[in-house]
C-alpha cells in the first residue's frame, strides 16, 4: 500500500486538474452561447457590428480571455490531448469567433488567423489577471495560485486550438448560418449577403456561402477520430444547407 | 491438426479482407471527392458546367481506376462471398456516373447543358469497365441491385436540383427533372417488390416525385 | 424495357428465397425438435442413454434428409448468396450431430455409454452427405467456421451437463467433460482469431472452462 | 489553400492512424500468443514452471520489441492524440509481464516456484524499456492507469489459478494467492477513485476476494 | 399424449398461417399493381379517365377474386385470430376501390369524369362480396376500422391530386377535393377516438386539409 | 356525418366493452398473484394443502369466479379473440391453476381439465351473482345489467382458455416452481419432490419436472404468432430450469 499511496496521489493530481479544467471549460462554453446569441441580433452582414451588440460581445471576449488565461497552464504539452475530452469549450468559442468574423466579412477565417486570435485573447486575459491582481492585492490568491504561477514563466502558455476544434466549430457555425438566413429573411425580407453596391460584381447570398461551407465538408476526407460523430455534424449541416435553399427558393417564389 | 489447418485458413481470410478494406477505403475516398464536387451543382448555373464538369470526370476516373483494382483482387474469391463489403461504397460510385451523365457529362456527343441523359446497366459497366449481372461465371460485377440503388440516390439529388435551379432562375431545368422524376416512378412501380431494401429506398421515390410536383405547381401558377 | 428486364429477375430472385425459406423452416423445425430430446441428457443417467440416442437419431435423420433437399437445391446459386440463411439454422443441426456423438450416438463401435468422440469437419460432411471446406467449386458445402460454431455450442452444453452428471451421482463423466472441454479451449487458443462472429463466441469458452473447473474443483474437496 | 491544407492534414492524420493500427496489431498477436501460454498455468503443476515460464519469457520478449517500435513511432506525435489505439492491448501486454513475474519468471534471482513477487510500475517500465508516468514531456510511456488495469486483470486470472491450484493438489498456492489479492484489494482502497474506467474494473476485485476466500473457507474445513 | 395433441395444433396453426400468407401475397400483388395504375391520376387529364378507369377496374376484379378466396378460408378459424395478417392489405384493397369510384369508376350510373362519389361501408362490402361490420356471427367480414382507415389512404392522395389538378390546368377538381377533405374532416371529428392507430392516422387529415386549402388559396390570388 | 355518426355509435361499443374487459382483467390478474403468493408459501408437495393456504385460495377463487361470470358474455363468439389481448389475466390464472395443482400432485394438469375447471369456476360463478343479486335484492344492478343478461341464456356462457394461454401460464408456471424450490430448499434443507414413501418407485425431485417441463417446450415447435415473445419466454425458461440444476448440484456437493 505504500505503493498505492504514492499512485493515489499521482491521479489526484489529474483528477483535480481535470476538475479545474471542467470547471473553466463550462463558463468558457457558456460566454461563447452568449456571443452568439449577440450576434444572431444582427439583421445584415457589413463591416461594422452595430456598436451595442459589438459592446456586449467585446465584454464577453474579455472575461473569456480571462478564462483562458487561467486554462492556458493547465493544457500545456502532454495535456493539450489528454484533457482534450473536457475541452469542448473551444469548439464552441471557435464557433463563436467564426461567426462573429462571417457576419463582418461574408468570409471564413482560416486556421492560422484563428490560432492566431485565440493566443492573442489567452495573452490579453494574462495581462489583465496580472493587473487585476495587483489592483486586488491578492484578494482572491486562495482560488487563483495557478493564475499567479502561470504568469511567471516567459513567454507565458497560451491556449493552442486543435485542427479538429476549429473543423467541429465550424461544422456548429453552419447552424448559426442557417438561423441567421432564417430570421434575417423573416424580418427583413431580404436573403442576407453582400449589397450588390459592396463592389461591383455579382450580389452573393448567404445561400452560395452555405453550398459552399456544404461542399466544403463534402469533399475533405473524414477527419479526426470518430467517424461516427464525423458523419452526425455532416448530417447536420447537409440538412442547414436544404433550410437555407428552401429559404431561397420560397424567396424567388 | 485440426486447429493448425483452421488457423493458416482463417489467417487467410483476414488478409483477404484486409486487402479488400483497404481498396474500398480508397475508393470511398475518391467517391466521397466527386460527390462532393458533384454537390456544387445546387449553386451552379447551367452555363458554368463545362469546367465543373471536367473537375467531376477527374474525379470519376480516379473511381474507375480503383473499381477496376477492386475487380481483379476480388475476382479471385467467390463474388457473394465479399460482395456486402463493397456495395455500398460501389452503389454510391455509380451515382456519381449517373449523375454527373445526366447534367451532360462523361459522354462526347452532348454538349455541356444537355442534360437528361440516362446512362443504362450496360453504360455503367462500360464505364467502369466491369461487367455487368453475370450470370454464367463467378467473377466481380454490378449487379442490377446495385445499379438501382444508385439511380434512386440520384433521384433524390436531381428533387433537391430542382427546388434550388428554380432559385438560379433555371425553370426549364426544374420542369424536365420533374418529368424524369416521374418517368422513373412509373418504372419502379412495375417491379414486384419484395420487403428488402429495394423496396424501402423505393419510397423515397415517393417523397421526390411529391417534391418536384410542388415545385411545378409553384412555377404554374 | 430495363424495368421488364428487372422484374422477372426479381421476381426470381424472390421466389429462390422463398422456397429457401420453406426448406430452412422445415430443417429448423428438425432441429428444434432434436435439440429437445437432446436436452433430456441433463436428467437421463448414462445407464439409460441407449433407447435415448436411438430417438436422437431418428431427428438428425430427418436433418440429414432436409440438408440434403436444401444442398441440391442451393447449389443451383452462388453459394455465398443465401448463405446468410441458413448458416444459423445448419450450426445447430452440426451441433445436435456433434453432442449425439460424443455422447456415444452415430456409430456402429461405440457402446452407448462410451462417451466422448469429437467429430471431425470430415466426419460431420459424412454424416451429413455434403463436401466440406469446398474450394475448387461454388456448390453446397459447410465451411469450417460453420463447424466451430457448432462446435462451441456444444460446449455450453457439456459444460451445463458437468454440472448435471454430479447431481446424477456420475462424477467421473463430469471429469472427463472437463479435460476434453479444456483441451479445445487451448486448441482455439492457437487461433489468431480477428474481432468477428468466432471470436465473441469463443469466448464463451472461457466461462465453460471455468465452469467445469469448479466442478472438478468441488469434487476434489 | 484553406481546403488543400486541411485534406492534407487530414490524410496525413489518416496514415498515422494505419500505420499505428499495424503496429497494434503485431502487438496484438504477441499478447495473445503469450496469453495463450499463460492460460497453461491453470493445468500445471509448479514443479514443472521452469520449462514452460521459459515459454512465456519468449512471448514477452516479442511484446517488448514491438512496444519499443510503438513507442519510436508514437512518440512523434502528440502522446494521448493516439493513446486510446494502443491502451486496451498494452494493458493486456503488461498483464502478461505481471502475470510471469508472479509466477516466477522475468527474474535472475527467484527460482521458478517462488512465486509472489509484485512488479512495480517502474519494472513494468524498466522491462519494456520504456519511461513510464511522464509528466515533464510529451512522449510514449505506459501510465499509471495502464499498470492498474493491467493489475486488475492479473487478479481475476490468480483468483481461477486458485481454484486449479487446488485441484492440482497445491493447497499452499490457493493460499498464498488469497492473501496476496486481498493485499491488493486494500491497497485499491487507498485510491480515490473517479466515475472511470478503473473504478469499474475495481469492483470485479471484490468478485476475486470473494472467490479465494471461499477457497480457504473450504480448505479450512 | 398432452405434447403430441398440443404440438399437432401448433402445426396446424402454422399452416394456417402459410395457407393464408399466400393467399394475402396474391392479394398484395392485386393491390399494388391496381395502385400503380391508379397513380396515373397525377398526370391523367380528366377527359382521358375513361380508358383509364376502365384499367383500375380490371385490377379491382382480381381483388376481388382474391378477397373471395380469403373470406371462405379465414371464415373457417376464429375471425380475429388472424386478422392482423391480412388488415393492412385488405385496407390498401378498400382504399382502391374508395379512390376508383370518387373518380368516377365502378358505376353504371356515373360518366367518366364525374367525380366526388364516396362509398359507404355497405358500398365497399357489395363491391368485394363480403359482409361487414359483422357482430352475430364469427366469419369473415370488412370492419369499420379497415373502411376507415382505408377512407384515410384515399384522403392523402386526393390532396396530392389537387396540387396535380392545378398543374394539369383542371382548378374546379382541386376546388371539389378540398371541400370533400373538409367534409370528411369535419366527418372524422365526430368520431370519438381513443389512442390506436386510428387516432393517429387521422392526424394525416389535418395535413390533407392544410394542403388543399393553401392550393384553393393560391387559386384566389 | 349522418354515417360517421352512425360508426361513432359503433366504435363506441367496442371501446366501452374493451374498458370493461380491461377492468375485470386487471382485478382476475390480481387475484391470481394473490393465490400465488400464497401458495408460495407451501412447503413441500402433498396432496392436501395446508389448511390456511387452501382457505386463502378458495377465497380468492371465488372472486375470481365471479369476475369470470361478469366476463363471459363480454368474449363469447367473434369476441373471443377480438379482445385476446386485453385478456392477459387468462395466462396469470392459467399459471395460480396449474401451480395449485402441481403443488398437490406433483403433475402438469391437462388443458382440457383446465378448460373444464374454468368453465366450472365461471358456472359457480353466475351461480353466485345470482344469488347475490336476489340478496341483495337489486342493489348493484346499476353497474350490473350486463351480467343480468348474462344469467338469462341457458346454458350460460362461459368462459373458454385458447391453447396460447395455456402454453404461456405454463411458462410462467415453471418461473413460480423455480421459486418453489429454492426457498423449500432454503427452509427445509430438502429438494422438493415426492416422498421416497409414496409408492416405492425411485423419489422424484422437482429438477427431474423442471427438466421434463423445459425439454417439452424445447421439443415444442415455436406456438402461436409471435416467435419474439415465444422465444424469449423459452429462454426465462430454459433460465429457470438452470437455476433448478444450480440448486441440485449445490445440494449433492
Amino acid at each position: 500500500t505504500p505503493m498505492f499511496e504514492r499512485l493515489r496521489d499521482e491521479l489526484d493530481e489529474h483528477h483535480d486538474r481535470r476538475e479545474r479544467i471542467v470547471k473553466l471549460s463550462r463558463d468558457i462554453t457558456a460566454l461563447s452561447k452568449k456571443i452568439i446569441f449577440s450576434l444572431q441580433r444582427v439583421r445584415k452582414i457589413e463591416p461594422q457590428l452595430p456598436k451595442n451588440i459589438q459592446d456586449e460581445v467585446d465584454a464577453r471576449l474579455a472575461e473569456i480571455a480571462k478564462l483562458l488565461a487561467a486554462l492556458a497552464p493547465e493544457i500545456q504539452g502532454l495535456n493539450r490531448y489528454r484533457y482534450s475530452r473536457s475541452l469542448m469549450c473551444l469548439e464552441e468559442l471557435v464557433e463563436a469567433l467564426t461567426f462573429a468574423h462571417y457576419l463582418k466579412t461574408q468570409t471564413l477565417i482560416r486556421y492560422e488567423d484563428l490560432c492566431a486570435t485565440v493566443e492573442d485573447l489567452t495573452r490579453q486575459g494574462i495581462a489583465a489577471v496580472a493587473t487585476s491582481s495587483e489592483d486586488q492585492v491578492m484578494t482572491d490568491a486562495a482560488d487563483g495560485p495557478k493564475q499567479a504561477d502561470a504568469t511567471k514563466p516567459d513567454p507565458p502558455a497560451t491556449v493552442s486550438l486543435t485542427q479538429d476544434d476549429y473543423l467541429y466549430g465550424i461544422f456548429d457555425l453552419t447552424g448559426e448560418m442557417m438561423r441567421f438566413a432564417t430570421t434575417t429573411l423573416a424580418l427583413t425580407g431580404v436573403l442576407a449577403g453582400s449589397e450588390s453596391s459592396t463592389s461591383g460584381d455579382e450580389p452573393r447570398t448567404i445561400l452560395q456561402d452555405m453550398h459552399d461551407l456544404g461542399s466544403f465538408f463534402e469533399m475533405l476526407p473524414v477527419g479526426g477520430g470518430s467517424r461516427f460523430q464525423w458523419e452526425k455534424k455532416l448530417e447536420v449541416t447537409r440538412q442547414s444547407v436544404q433550410k437555407v435553399e428552401r429559404l431561397g427558393y420560397d424567396w424567388i417564389i | 491438426a485440426l486447429f493448425e489447418q483452421l488457423k493458416s485458413k482463417i489467417e487467410e481470410d483476414a488478409s483477404v479482407r484486409k486487402e479488400l478494406d483497404q481498396i474500398i477505403d480508397e475508393l470511398n475516398q475518391h467517391v466521397s471527392f466527386t460527390q462532393g464536387i458533384l454537390s456544387r451543382v445546387h449553386s451552379t448555373p447551367r452555363s458554368k458546367y463545362a469546367p465543373w464538369l471536367a473537375q467531376v470526370e477527374d474525379g470519376i476516373k480516379k473511381e474507375v481506376e480503383t473499381v477496376g483494382k477492386l475487380a481483379s483482387f476480388a475476382s479471385q474469391y467467390p463474388y457473394y462471398k465479399y460482395n456486402h463489403k463493397w456495395t455500398r461504397t460501389l452503389q454510391d460510385a455509380i451515382s456519381t456516373a449517373l449523375l454527373c451523365a445526366w447534367l451532360g457529362g462523361l459522354s462526347e456527343s452532348t454538349k455541356p447543358g444537355d442534360v437528361g441523359r440516362l446512362l443504362t446497366l450496360e453504360d455503367v459497366g462500360a464505364i467502369f469497365s466491369v461487367p455487368v449481372n453475370l450470370k454464367d461465371r463467378d467473377a466481380f460485377h454490378i449487379t442490377i441491385e446495385e445499379y438501382l440503388l444508385g439511380l434512386i440516390s440520384v433521384v433524390d439529388d436531381l428533387a433537391r436540383l430542382a427546388v434550388n435551379s428554380v432559385t438560379l432562375g433555371d425553370n426549364a431545368l426544374a420542369v424536365q427533372i420533374s418529368s424524369f422524376i416521374k418517368d422513373l416512378h412509373a418504372g419502379f412501380q412495375v417491379l414486384n417488390l419484395k420487403n428488402d431494401i429495394l423496396r424501402k429506398r423505393v419510397d423515397s421515390i415517393k417523397y421526390a416525385v411529391k417534391k418536384v410536383e410542388d415545385v411545378v405547381y409553384d412555377l404554374s401558377l
